[in-house]
């Protein structure tokens, strides 16, 4: 009796809704009438400025690199990990101190730290941006493993599925959701930490940019330099995790 | 069919659990399930087991898989001196389907990737009445449907060990005889020694050779039925049906 | 890990990518006085003072500019980093241009943005100021707001602060657009009795590297000396470096041009040194151990003498 | 025949872990002979004048009444629109272009603005790291809400639970994985924010200690200090979070 | 018990059901599972639904229950006008307990909350023989007592409509009986109209005053049965046995 929606009608519905989220800053900023916040056009126009003629580009590459590297290494370590830890009760005790450590250890402090023993070259900022992930990938994954189903285990064991097709059919898409968690606030959570780690301690990208605007507190520059990284982030979102959400979950009810 | 007299075919894994124990999360002392139950099973031969709801048949089922280990006993294998018990088909009480598969993954995953698994798979789709559904996702089948998929995968990987927990219920009488028939076409050709659950003393005098009766909390062996009817008998309803009511009746006074 | 490298005749210096000295940097380069001296120098740009000193202590910079307490503490701590004079600015008070705020003793109730935290010298200056004229220490006497500058800068804008102690730089921009200073932190200092001009920060270098590297850094500080009087002298050097310079207007563009002048160190002798010496008891007077650590006086060879050994 | 592990074997590892971290820092300091890396004993020190005769326990409180009330808000506010967002499809286009915007912004543009436009003050402030922490908690309720078994909603349903049982005992035992990640690691964002809050604004916290001595690069203290915060972090894991959880996972085989 | 003639019962549901359809996800084209079906249900009535396995019985009831909407048709509630069924216990053919609460808890739940549950609940288990288990968590209990269990739940609300989705399989046959001759008992006591899914026919002709039988592939009404033994016959077995007999022929007619 309820007519299903159209698969179109959601698309509008997101479209309208970001429309309406650049009118409202629009109408926000004629309201503020300050430099303090700047029209989307003003931020917009700079942007491009800086992309055409300005060093964007080089800024936006630097920072999508260490985010991607940093993204890799810490879904792959910290998921592993929280994986085996959501198994292993033993390894679980072993490791759990020191994941609550590094969870709850400041980014800064991480930071300076491997700044100053390493020194600063692009390893050290990729691994302490990873290792700034990685506990918190290790806890996504850890709960999600234990909520992994005692029946598929099973079945898995007596036809002796061997380990590789047990991981790939039984264990990774119950993990499914949780990846995704862990994907999704990791992209979002790197970034943030890719901005501080390139506020103390590199020459180039988004963050390091931010911050030479805020000394000028030039608010049009930060928006703009953030905003050309969201919208990375955005067609990252929309081209490539949720299409890839919506694949993986086609079978559910 | 097999001629020879059963009790001289080589036994395949003797089992005698002295206590299994589930521990009662509340009170936190020990629930004893099954007592000292032994048996042994011999290659090729079909054995059922029948005993009150709840008593421990699943359990003893996952033990001699090998999928739960905590137990006091053993279960010994004669061919391989390991814990593993041999090329296992197990067909669940649930299905146990994973649901992310489409029916026909289901079924290939457990095969053997060199082996040509679509013929085969196609074959038993056919034979448990499921031709039209190998694209449907696992949870979208009923439940029947997906009673004989879990059927269908136990065969699929010709189990020399078929372990089945209630594998008939949940369908209609004219499918339940026609698995059955199958059933029996398969150990005819390849002739795996079979251990299932089952509340149909009708359905156990038609496949088995042997009857285990369970008795309840703990679960002990009180009786063991020898069925008795030759192979070739086994399709023909009124030998059975004279059996069955004998059995019954035994049945009957065993669990008064 | 902290043992810095140069590679053959580069001088590597951190700097903010649009502060003071970037634009002397590039003077330097501009005018090929680094070459003149037989070294090349290479300013690699940071986005905060911190991340200059992170680059400094982890051996990505050889040079870098902050003041000789830090310098102070670290060699208590057994890092023998020293100092040569970059600027006597330091900072001012800074109250709107039709403020009612008259005088030190006026700033009773109001809420003030220190920049920097609460051991920023200039706050501490005023402190130990206002503690010598009324006895009254000012921190109990005002409601300080400790804040990022260019935050604070913003926020006074917005009148939400009713004065500010903020950086040169930041004052410059403030009283570019009719902010008047209060106070600057010299006549801070000469009040409290301290006549003499003593730069507040300077370069900064791992003793052990200077002395490995005389050469490069004798060369260095002569061209950073040229420069200093190139930029004090000619008017077309600053009109070359005004994109350097992100200022929004003539008037901010002026007002940190004659800031940096005001800035250049004039001399380095024995009575800066000792007054300097004078400069550090007041500080710890007000700042305590938490600002210099646990040392009583100056770390000895803060100020490097360049002499040999 | 594998005998389970008894109770207390986990705890004597986890002593024995938490021990082990402490030897390595400690023969670490000794390795690197220098103050950058100081000796635990140092650092502990350190902390216990500054809680006895110092500042410490106040700061840590100011810190702690920020952490406690940001999370509160963020669990709330984000975890019913993300929950909604999980099961409403509707809703869900609307809202997911502002949630990338929200997820994706800098910590410190939001914070900046936060303060510019607000003033910096007590409420701006725990509003900006409340606003730093929802868009992750509704992520990952929304991909919680997502995997709730139909079945058991049907169930709910045909006995006309209600809302209020349906949500007690049927969704939120489901979500309960969900929520045990948005807590744990949502302690360990906000309190991360906090610290970037605490430096750019705030006249107390762990955040601005931290940034003082960060300016005097007194690496005993900057790790005095985060140590503080990471024991009362480590309480409350240990003391809640997990007994809790055990407490939540018991019906789990 | 029941003298009057049930026809003269007022109707309490009214089912049409043109066309429902579930969509393919591979081909997108819809795949018919109900068409034109169209029967009434009367107050105090019990009608058994039978089938093939997978044609569409367990989406019927899902229909009535309301649970989905999406189908040509309608189902007319005589009493109330709503789409909403009057007060409902359904025994899904998966037990759906909730697996994080105790077996007490998970049947409480369903209770209103003002009643004095705790009785009411012990006197529920006991009936289906689930006194020990109270305070297990229901995913620590064996298949049959968890069908047993929501049975006891589905009983507990004392439903107007009973919706049945093959109640008693999985339990062996004298626990089967005892449940079958307690839902007659609780039918006596507050008169539900019951409607369930069997394959048994034994079953249902011992139970049902109708037998609907349902075609595959889609799902037509191929045949009402009225069985026609009075209430106070359902124990006799040797008149159910007779009646079963005559059905039965009826029926592998009907499916053949
Ligand atoms: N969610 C769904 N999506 C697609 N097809 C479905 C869905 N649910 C059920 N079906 C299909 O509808 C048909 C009828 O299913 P239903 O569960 O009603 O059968 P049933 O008569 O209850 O069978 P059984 O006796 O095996 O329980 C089946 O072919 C099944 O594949
Ligand atoms: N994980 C468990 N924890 C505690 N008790 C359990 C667990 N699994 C099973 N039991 C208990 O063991 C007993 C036997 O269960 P089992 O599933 O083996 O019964 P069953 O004979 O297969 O019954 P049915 O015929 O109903 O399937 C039951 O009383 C059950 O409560
Ligand atoms: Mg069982
Ligand atoms: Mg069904």
């Amino acid at each position: 009796m309820t007519p299903s929606l159209p698969a179109q009608h959601p698309l509008a519905l997101r479209l309208a809704s970001a429309l309406s989220l650049i009118l409202l800053w629009q109408w926000g900023a004629w309201q503020a009438q300050s430099n303090l916040l700047p029209t989307p056009s003003a931020v917009l126009d700079l942007a491009w400025g800086e992309l055409v003629h300005g060093p964007l580009l080089e800024h936006l590459g630097a920072t999508l690199r260490r985010v991607v590297l940093a993204f890799c290494i810490a879904m792959l370590v910290g998921g592993t990990l929280g994986g085996l830890m959501g198994r292993l009760k033993t390894l679980d005790a072993i490791l759990d101190p020191w994941l609550v450590l590094l969870l709850n250890i400041p980014a800064l402090v991480i930071i300076i730290l491997a700044f100053v023993w390493f020194g600063l070259n692009e390893t050290t900022a990729v691994i302490a941006i990873a290792l700034n992930k990685i506990p918190n990938v290790m806890i996504i994954l850890r709960e999600g493993a234990r909520t992994l189903d005692p029946d598929f285990r099973e079945m898995a064991q007596s036809f002796r599925l061997g380990w590789r097709k047990t991981l790939l059919y039984v264990t990774l898409p119950q993990l499914l959701p949780y990846i995704a968690v862990a994907a999704r606030s990791g992209l979002a959570l790197i970034w943030k930490i890719v901005l501080v780690v390139e506020l103390l301690g590199r020459n180039d990208g988004i963050g390091f940019m931010l911050h030479t605007y805020f000394q000028l507190f030039d608010v049009t520059g930060i928006l703009a330099y953030s905003l050309s990284f969201i919208l990375v982030m955005l067609g990252i979102e929309y081209a490539l995790l949720q299409p890839l959400e919506r694949l993986a979950n086609r079978w559910r009810r | 069919m097999s001629s020879e007299p059963l009790t001289q075919c080589p036994p395949l894994v003797e089992v005698e659990i002295a206590r299994k124990c589930f521990a009662d999360p509340e009170s936190h002392r020990p629930r004893i399930v099954l007592e000292d139950l032994g048996f042994a099973l011999r290659a090729a031969e079909v054995v059922a087991v029948v005993g009150p709801s709840g008593c421990g048949k699943t359990t003893l089922l996952q033990l001699i898989a090998g999928l739960d280990r905590d137990f006091e006993g053993r279960v010994a294998w004669a061919d391989t001196r390991s814990e593993q018990p041999p090329r296992l088909g197990y067909v669940f009480q649930n299905p146990r389907l994973l649901p992310w598969l489409t029916l026909r993954k289901n079924i290939e995953l457990v095969l053997n990737e060199r082996a040509h698994p679509r013929r085969q798979v196609d074959d038993l789709l056919a034979l448990t009445g499921l031709s039209g559904f190998a694209e449907l996702h696992a949870n979208r089948l009923s439940v029947g449907m997906q009673r004989r998929a879990a059927l269908a995968r136990a065969f699929a990987v010709q189990p020399q060990l078929l372990l089945m927990d209630e594998p008939f219920v949940s369908l209609d009488a004219p499918t339940a005889q026609q698995l059955r028939r199958l059933l029996i076409q398969i150990w005819d050709r390849t002739r795996p020694t079979i251990l299932f659950v089952t509340h149909d003393l009708r359905e156990a005098t038609m496949l088995a050779d042997r009857i285990l009766c369970l008795s309840s909390n703990p679960a002990r062996l009180i009786a063991e039925i020898p069925v008795g009817i030759p192979r070739t008998e086994r399709l023909n309803e009124t030998a059975t049906e004279r059996r069955h009511t004998e059995i019954r009746s035994r049945f009957e006074r065993l669990y008064a | 890990p902290s043992t810095p490298t140069l590679a053959d005749g580069t001088l590597r210096l951190a700097v903010l990518k649009f502060g003071t000295l970037s634009w002397e940097a590039d003077v330097i380069r501009h005018n090929g006085f680094d070459r003149a001296e037989g070294f090349s120098l290479e300013p690699s740009a940071f986005a905060g003072p911190q991340a200059t000193l992170v680059a400094l202590m982890g051996g990505n910079a050889d040079i870098a500019v902050t003041d000789w307490i830090w310098v102070s503490r670290q060699r208590d701590a057994g890092r023998p980093y020293s100092f040569v004079p970059y600027s006597t600015a330091i900072g001012a008070l800074m109250v709107p241009g039709g403020s009612d705020i008259g005088s030190l003793a006026d700033l009773a109730g109001h809420r003030i943005g220190v920049a920097g935290g609460p051991l920023d010298k200039n706050w501490l200056l005023l402190r130990a100021l206002a503690r010598q004229r009324s006895g009254l220490d000012l921190a109990n006497q005002v409601e300080p707001v400790y804040g990022a500058p260019p935050l604070l800068n913003a926020q006074i804008q917005q009148d939400r602060l009713d004065a500010v102690i903020t950086h040169w730089p930041y004052a410059a921009r403030l009283s570019a657009i009719g902010y008047r200073p209060l106070m600057d932190a010299r006549e801070a200092m000469s009040e409290l009795g301290i006549q003499a001009e003593v730069p507040m920060i300077g370069y900064v270098f791992n003793e052990d590297w200077a002395k490995s590297h005389r050469e490069t850094t004798d060369g260095f500080f002569r061209a950073v000396a040229r420069a200093k009087s190139r930029l004090a002298e000619s008017d077309a050097e600053w009109e070359r470096l005004r994109p350097l310079m992100r200022a929004k207007d003539e008037a901010t563009f002026i007002a940190l041009r004659e800031g940096y002048r005001a800035g250049i160190p004039k001399g380095w002798g024995a009575e800066e040194r000792v007054a300097a010496e004078r400069l550090f008891e007041i500080l710890r007077a007000t700042g305590g151990s938490a600002l210099v650590g646990h040392s009583e006086r100056l770390a000895p060879g803060t100020f490097w003498d360049g002499t040999p050994d």
